[in-house]
């Protein structure tokens, strides 16, 4: 990315059933079709069914993982409970409100923003037609207005309504239409945007892209119980895993879901689960006996806003702590961010191989942010292999040792199945032969064994993302990254550079790497969603940090945009000179 | 080979750590013994338990085996059991691993019905951590600090909770009587979904006052049933000392559903646009 | 004041979350009716819940309440019923949250016998995660994706799982018999000791065919019996679509033991040598 | 302690039933009535009856809260297993051995100490008389060589055996009488005990203390769930508890108990919880919920052998990181950290004050070393009175708001039972009122409140405790401290200052407090029972630490002694020179 972006920032917000997503969704793939790029996040009210809800939608020439500072238009099909939404859609006096004068009056906290408002008899113009419904008025309305060719629209429209029949798709082209045709008093306060280059383009959310990276991985079992916001990577594995071979069973609490990852990991299968903070919690003593064991899984955190049931439906960086060190005992074991929504799919393949390898749980520390929102990207890259489990056989006059004390600390395992190589899997110390002991050196030996893999383990370039260079770098981890590379890329071309650094292995901790990419940084900013400084303060314990170091914490549940962090920057700028 | 040397090949070199006249040697022994009689291979059975003084069985088996952590012994089992649906899996451990802790995992085990043997070893207290009450502990026994006076609570009918969640296979046995455990434990590996035994194993240590049990059990005096209304009203006139096979139904097991087959690669289509 | 006003006042000022049509409507209004009926003083009064739609129950009273979190509504409850035995104490939840993650505090619960009341919101689906199967749902339900096939597992049996437990009060109500509920709630109130009340409460949203409960739900045709095996072997070849109370008995409940009462200082002066 | 101790470090080994424990505690009790102190570990092995178990006993002329670095004596009734014991009761040349050549050939992992042997036939005494027991035998062996007078021994013996009747008296009284009047051709490499003040002594361990400090803090609920090594903290309380009013409940599982606590808590009554790690690790779900609905309680944990099930009957200080950072999201809370047995009163006393003042849950981090040791002290201080939750009433005029925001960050707590103040207590985000919110504004106010209350409260000195000065100073805490402060007694004794911090309130971090005290500090050395450098990278993330640092971390299951210390400092200072 070296130019600045060009992007639309439009919200769609309606109450229960007026279809202001399926308007957003519309938009995405249209924006695909047309050789675009776009981010799409939701925002929904705590009615389970009749509440508001809102699209926010990001449409640009290049991959965008996370929202702008403003919002160009917002287009709104009524203002009930407008109020709950204010903060996440910022408007300016250049930005547009499209309203229709019969949803009432505009609500004071929208108003003050001094945004153009354009009248639009939205109703009016659907009721016009037979069956037809305000949202297609609007896709209409604004493919017009974002200058995009109306048979892509129309496609689109067939193709989704597909389902619905034939008269449904009559009255939604039509109301299309009568949007596409309708003449708007005002245009969006920014550039046409410009194909960028032709090519497949993927439609994704996070969700769907950890699922698919670990069955890359080669995840063959899930065991896991629904929790806002990580039940949709379940709901796309579910159907899916059975046509590999795999199962996925929705348990009956988060304590039988790890545990029977557990079970099936030590019979060999590569296994997962997926929670959010409370079902993490719950899990902590079966991720600790996973340690112990030495069994491979993997469990994908999609987190959301804390403490305890906090904020269900937003997004937060807040799980770090519990990721790290939320397990009793010395538990040495893998924390993995992905950094936006595509890095799902490989930071989640990696993770499982690196369980695999190393015989250890990984947690993948994702969030509601990441999640839950779609992009439209490139075709990802085509996946490394998925490292095979190193399965122990049984070697001639040698009786088998499943804990043995081995040089790069892998033991070898054996699956059941296998003959002459059996033995007791076991969360109490123990001897190499897995025997319980309580003896000091027993113990001396398998926590430094434990510790001995991560430590000796070659990691390689992965460990995190660096990107461009200088004096001011800016540190950060997962879904805070995409933002803060955005404004990287706006003070690069304003001639700031800052180095970007954002870690992808959180734990173990990569000591040697970060501080060799720290030579030369005399001033850091830390970036992370969380109110504690979660993440500055793991920073702090495990490496040395330059002298002078910033902190821009912001918990949830908005996200952080890039002007804030460019922001930041000029803040600190201007206190060095 | 005969089929004593045969059972006591099932058996590891780890000395148990139980105490002299635990009834848990009887259940380690029965479990060989059965193990013998349907020829399973040793590579192809794995035992898994929780913590707890019974829990330490796995480890005695030559077996495969799988110490967890205390009361997800089931959990464990059952992932195992659902990668492996070839593996014989026994899952084990006691009365407060399965019934206090662990029992939510108890009646859902029991219900999802999937193709594998539970055994409790019931003592009606804590063991491991030096004698508390358990949930099948009487409410008057008051020789817990912890219940100084008793629990004051009804214990909790094992068999009873089984059936009321579905179990296919419910049995009660007794260390005191090994031949007996040992055709059950054999009957509840060949039945074909979850069975659950319930084994009556005294721990002289805590309960001493439980040597009384060999005078005490006596055989069910019914035949099994697979009517849930005829196995509810005996288990709910019983005095819970009785063994035997209780019920048994060839409910439906849980099962992999038979879907056509495809690739990853597959589902890496569907996200194009 | 009317009794109906006297009903409203029990409620608070904060609109519920349900969807239109949602079975809760009907227990909220009938709780604050039983208390008016009971004529219990606000402040004497503590509803606690676990997490799910029906578990935001508790912030639609103008009592004392707990939103706790999810599947602890029973302990929590508990806790506060031990420590503040002269309140009013009343638990409640969906299925999911009592009968799933829950479901070992309410095996446990029903033992105990504590005198509080548990109100159980049964839609056969996790409404709050947006429609899974529950441990409730029948085993060919097939619209949610995390059970493409159905969950091919037996329902769980509410009534029956408490009756194995030892509670001294189940009942069944239905939502769509707003009178019927209130009167239980009454009676279970009432009650000294654990009451159960698994209320058929409907989704609309993601189980829109229980809108034909209205047509399935009858009164139990017997009547409530103290007799645990009638009970049985009436739960066991009923459809779980009868509503009414089913069995009532005296068992005692969880008490504090009468002791002698002293000082901590007293308890100091046992450290010396 | 100014000077330098003066004390016998005994250990007595047996197979069970030979009644080594009996002797141990006798001899602790003989100590305090010759106005000494003393300190009593146990050893047990994995068998849960029948198995071997030794009593690690170190008589003083003040004060003892850790062991020696080596016996003076051991005692051994047979040989069974020794080699368990080896590595806890390190021997050398200048030790003493009794053993029974009945009981066979001394292992050569006790040869090899050189000790001196002494045979004694033990057997033969005891059998000659009738129901004579070889413990009692040893018992008056021992009273003879640490000179203490027979009539205080006997009197122990009469008043320890009384349930068991005259006979089981007489002969025990016969066999002291024969191992007092045996002339072992030996004795204790070190001088006599001289009898410290004279004074009431208490005989207590830090289990009953922590349960005692709880009572005296005002807790009269408990729901707990038995567990190694905790279960004695319930033992001690249960039977008391409910004679002050209150109620001890055993709970089906740590969910429950923790959540059970929750409830009590809410309705006015100040609650607790105890147990070790697996059970901290159920209960972090709870935890956070107490933290985000503001429900104070305490947690007392009883760290034993990590990770997992781990060695449940051997100590560690491995649970810090849990205990500091287990909770998912931004969870501020407690931790507090007794530093030796007697201090497990006061520790556990402030925690329930400090928990009821500030609403919020507090973990008491002690450990199997000092919770199921016992020792000899002075009758402690008087406690301070109870702090008293502050209850809210109703205000005239003003609708109750439970989570209001206010400047010091505590909001008004209402409990059941008041009229007009009810409320709905809840671990979803909320608004002043409660009501759920997921609006950032909330979010914020709520989460910078239950910070801030932590942040401006004053918690005065008991912070930590500071001992002496120096350029050089070791920082520790919890359990460890005993072993640091005695190697900071004998490096005096050498003429060598250090000076010694030992934190107790681990969180919220006292950063001023701790930075203050680390001017002048040039030099730090990190004492701490974990392999992972758990106390190192928390103090860390916190503080700012002096530019060279430290770290003398081991984990369980042996326990830090004076020795090891104060070699590490030696090394430091060579290094320094
Ligand atoms: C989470 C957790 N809680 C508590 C314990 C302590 N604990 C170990 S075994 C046990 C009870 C054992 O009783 P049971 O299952 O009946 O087995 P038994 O020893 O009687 O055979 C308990 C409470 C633990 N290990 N883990
Ligand atoms: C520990 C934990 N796991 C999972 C969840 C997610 N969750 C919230 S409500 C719910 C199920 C609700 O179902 P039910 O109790 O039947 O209530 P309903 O919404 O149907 O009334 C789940 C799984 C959670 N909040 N906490
Ligand atoms: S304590 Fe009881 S259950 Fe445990 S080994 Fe001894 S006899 Fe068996
Ligand atoms: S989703 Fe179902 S249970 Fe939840 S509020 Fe709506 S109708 Fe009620
Ligand atoms: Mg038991
Ligand atoms: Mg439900």
């Amino acid at each position: 990315m070296s130019t600045q972006n060009c992007t639309h920032s439009i919200a769609i917000t309606g109450s229960g059933g007026s279809g202001a997503i399926t308007v957003g969704n519309m938009l995405l793939q249209q924006a695909a079709k047309n050789s675009l790029y776009g981010f799409m996040r939701r925002s929904v009210g705590p009615q389970i069914r009749g509440g508001e809800s809102a699209a926010l939608l990001r449409l640009s020439d290049q991959p965008v993982f996370c929202p702008d500072d403003r919002f160009d238009l917002l287009i709104a099909f009524d203002w009930r409970n407008a109020d709950r939404f204010a903060l996440e859609i910022p408007l300016d006096s250049q930005s547009l409100i499209i309203t229709d004068p019969a949803s009432g009056e505009i609500p004071e906290v929208i108003q003050q923003s001094g945004a153009k408002i354009i009248e639009v008899p939205l109703k009016k113009m659907a009721s016009a037609v037979s069956g037809g419904r305000i949202n297609m008025v609007a896709v209409g309305l604004l493919t017009a207005l974002l200058k995009m060719p109306a048979e892509v629209a129309t496609d689109i429209i067939s193709s989704t309504l597909v389902k619905k029949g034939e008269e449904a798709i009559k009255s939604s082209l039509d109301c299309f239409e009568t949007g596409f045709n309708y003449e708007l008093p005002g245009k969006l306060p920014c550039p046409q945007l410009m194909a960028a280059e032709p090519g497949i383009r993927w439609n994704i959310s996070g969700n769907e892209a950890a699922g698919l990276g670990a069955l890359q991985g080669g995840v063959r079992f899930v065991a896991a119980y629904p929790i806002t916001p990580a039940t949709e990577v379940l709901e796309w594995l579910s159907p899916r895993i059975e046509k590999i071979g795999g199962t996925l069973l929705q348990a009956e609490d988060e304590l039988a879901s790890i545990n029977m990852a557990i079970g099936a990991s030590f019979g060999g299968t590569v296994s997962m689960t997926s929670t959010s903070g409370p079902g993490l919690s719950l899990m902590s003593e079966g991720i600790g006996l996973a340690v112990a064991s030495e069994i491979p899984l993997i469990v994908v955190n999609v987190t959301r806003g804390g403490p305890s049931t906090g904020i269900p439906t937003k997004s937060e960086q807040s799980d770090l702590n519990i990721a790290l060190n939320g397990l009793h005992g010395d538990a040495p074991h893998l924390v993995l961010a992905p950094q936006n929504i595509t890095d799902c799919i490989d930071t989640t393949r990696w993770a499982v191989q690196l369980a695999e390898a190393l015989q250890t749980p990984a947690i993948v520390l994702t969030d509601q942010f990441q999640g839950q929102s779609r992009c439209i990207t490139p075709v990802p890259e085509s996946p490394d292999l998925a490292m095979a489990r190193k399965v122990a056989q049984p070697e001639k006059d040698k009786v088998f040792e499943r804990y043995a004390i081995t040089e790069s600390g892998i033991s070898p395992m054996a699956i059941p199945g296998t003959a002459d190589c059996s033995y007791t899997a076991d969360g109490l110390e123990h001897k190499p032969s897995g025997q319980p002991s309580s003896i000091a050196t027993d113990h001396h030996d398998q926590l430094d064994k434990r510790q001995r893999k991560l430590d000796l383990f070659e990691f390689g370039e992965k460990w995190a993302d660096i990107h461009g260079d200088g004096q001011l770098a800016i540190i950060t981890w997962g879904s805070s990254t995409a933002a803060v590379l955005e404004a990287a890329q706006r003070l690069k071309f304003t001639g700031q550079t800052v180095k970007v650094i954002s870690i992808r292995l959180l734990a173990p901790a990569q000591v040697d790497s970060l501080e060799k990419e720290l030579i030369g940084v005399n001033r850091l900013l830390v970036v992370e969603q969380s109110h504690s400084r979660q993440f500055y303060h793991y920073l702090r314990a495990h490496y040395t940090l330059p002298d002078k170091v910033n902190v821009f914490a912001e918990p949830g549940p908005l996200a952080i945009t890039p002007g804030t962090i460019t922001h930041a920057v000029q803040l600190l700028k201007g206190e060095l000179s | 080979m005969t089929n004593l040397a045969k059972a006591k090949s099932y058996k590891s070199d780890i000395k148990p750590i139980w105490c002299p006249g635990c009834g848990d040697f009887a259940v380690l022994s029965a479990l060989t013994k059965a193990f013998a009689f349907l020829d399973l291979a040793k590579q192809d059975l794995a035992v898994i338990s929780g913590i707890g003084c019974s829990s330490r069985l796995p480890a005695y088996f030559s077996s495969y085996g799988f110490h967890g952590i205390h009361g997800r012994a089931l959990p464990i089992a059952s992932g195992l059991k659902l990668a492996r649906p070839e593996l014989t899996v026994i899952a084990s451990g006691g009365d407060g691993d399965g019934f206090s802790i662990g029992g939510n995992h108890f009646i859902h085990a029991c219900r999802r019905n999937l193709d594998m043997t539970y055994i409790v070893m019931d003592n009606e207290v804590y063991g491991m951590t030096k004698g508390q009450a358990s949930p099948t502990t009487q409410p008057d026994w008051a020789s817990s600090k912890l219940t100084p006076h008793g629990t004051g609570v009804r214990p909790f009918q094992p068999a009873a909770i089984a059936l009321a969640s579905g179990a296919s296979f419910i049995a009660r046995a007794f260390s005191g009587d090994p031949n007996g455990m040992t055709k059950l434990i054999i009957a509840a590996i060949q039945h074909p979904g979850f069975s659950f035994i319930q084994v009556l194993s005294p721990c002289p240590t805590f309960r001493p006052e439980q040597k009384l049990w060999k005078h005490q059990v006596e055989a069910f005096p019914h035949e099994p049933t697979d009517d849930p209304v005829k196995a509810a009203t005996r288990l709910y006139t019983d005095d819970g000392m009785s063994s035997g096979l209780i019920f048994q139904s060839n409910y439906p097991t849980w099962n992999k559903p038979e879907v056509a087959q495809t690739s990853v690669k597959q589902f890496e289509e569907e996200f194009v646009v």
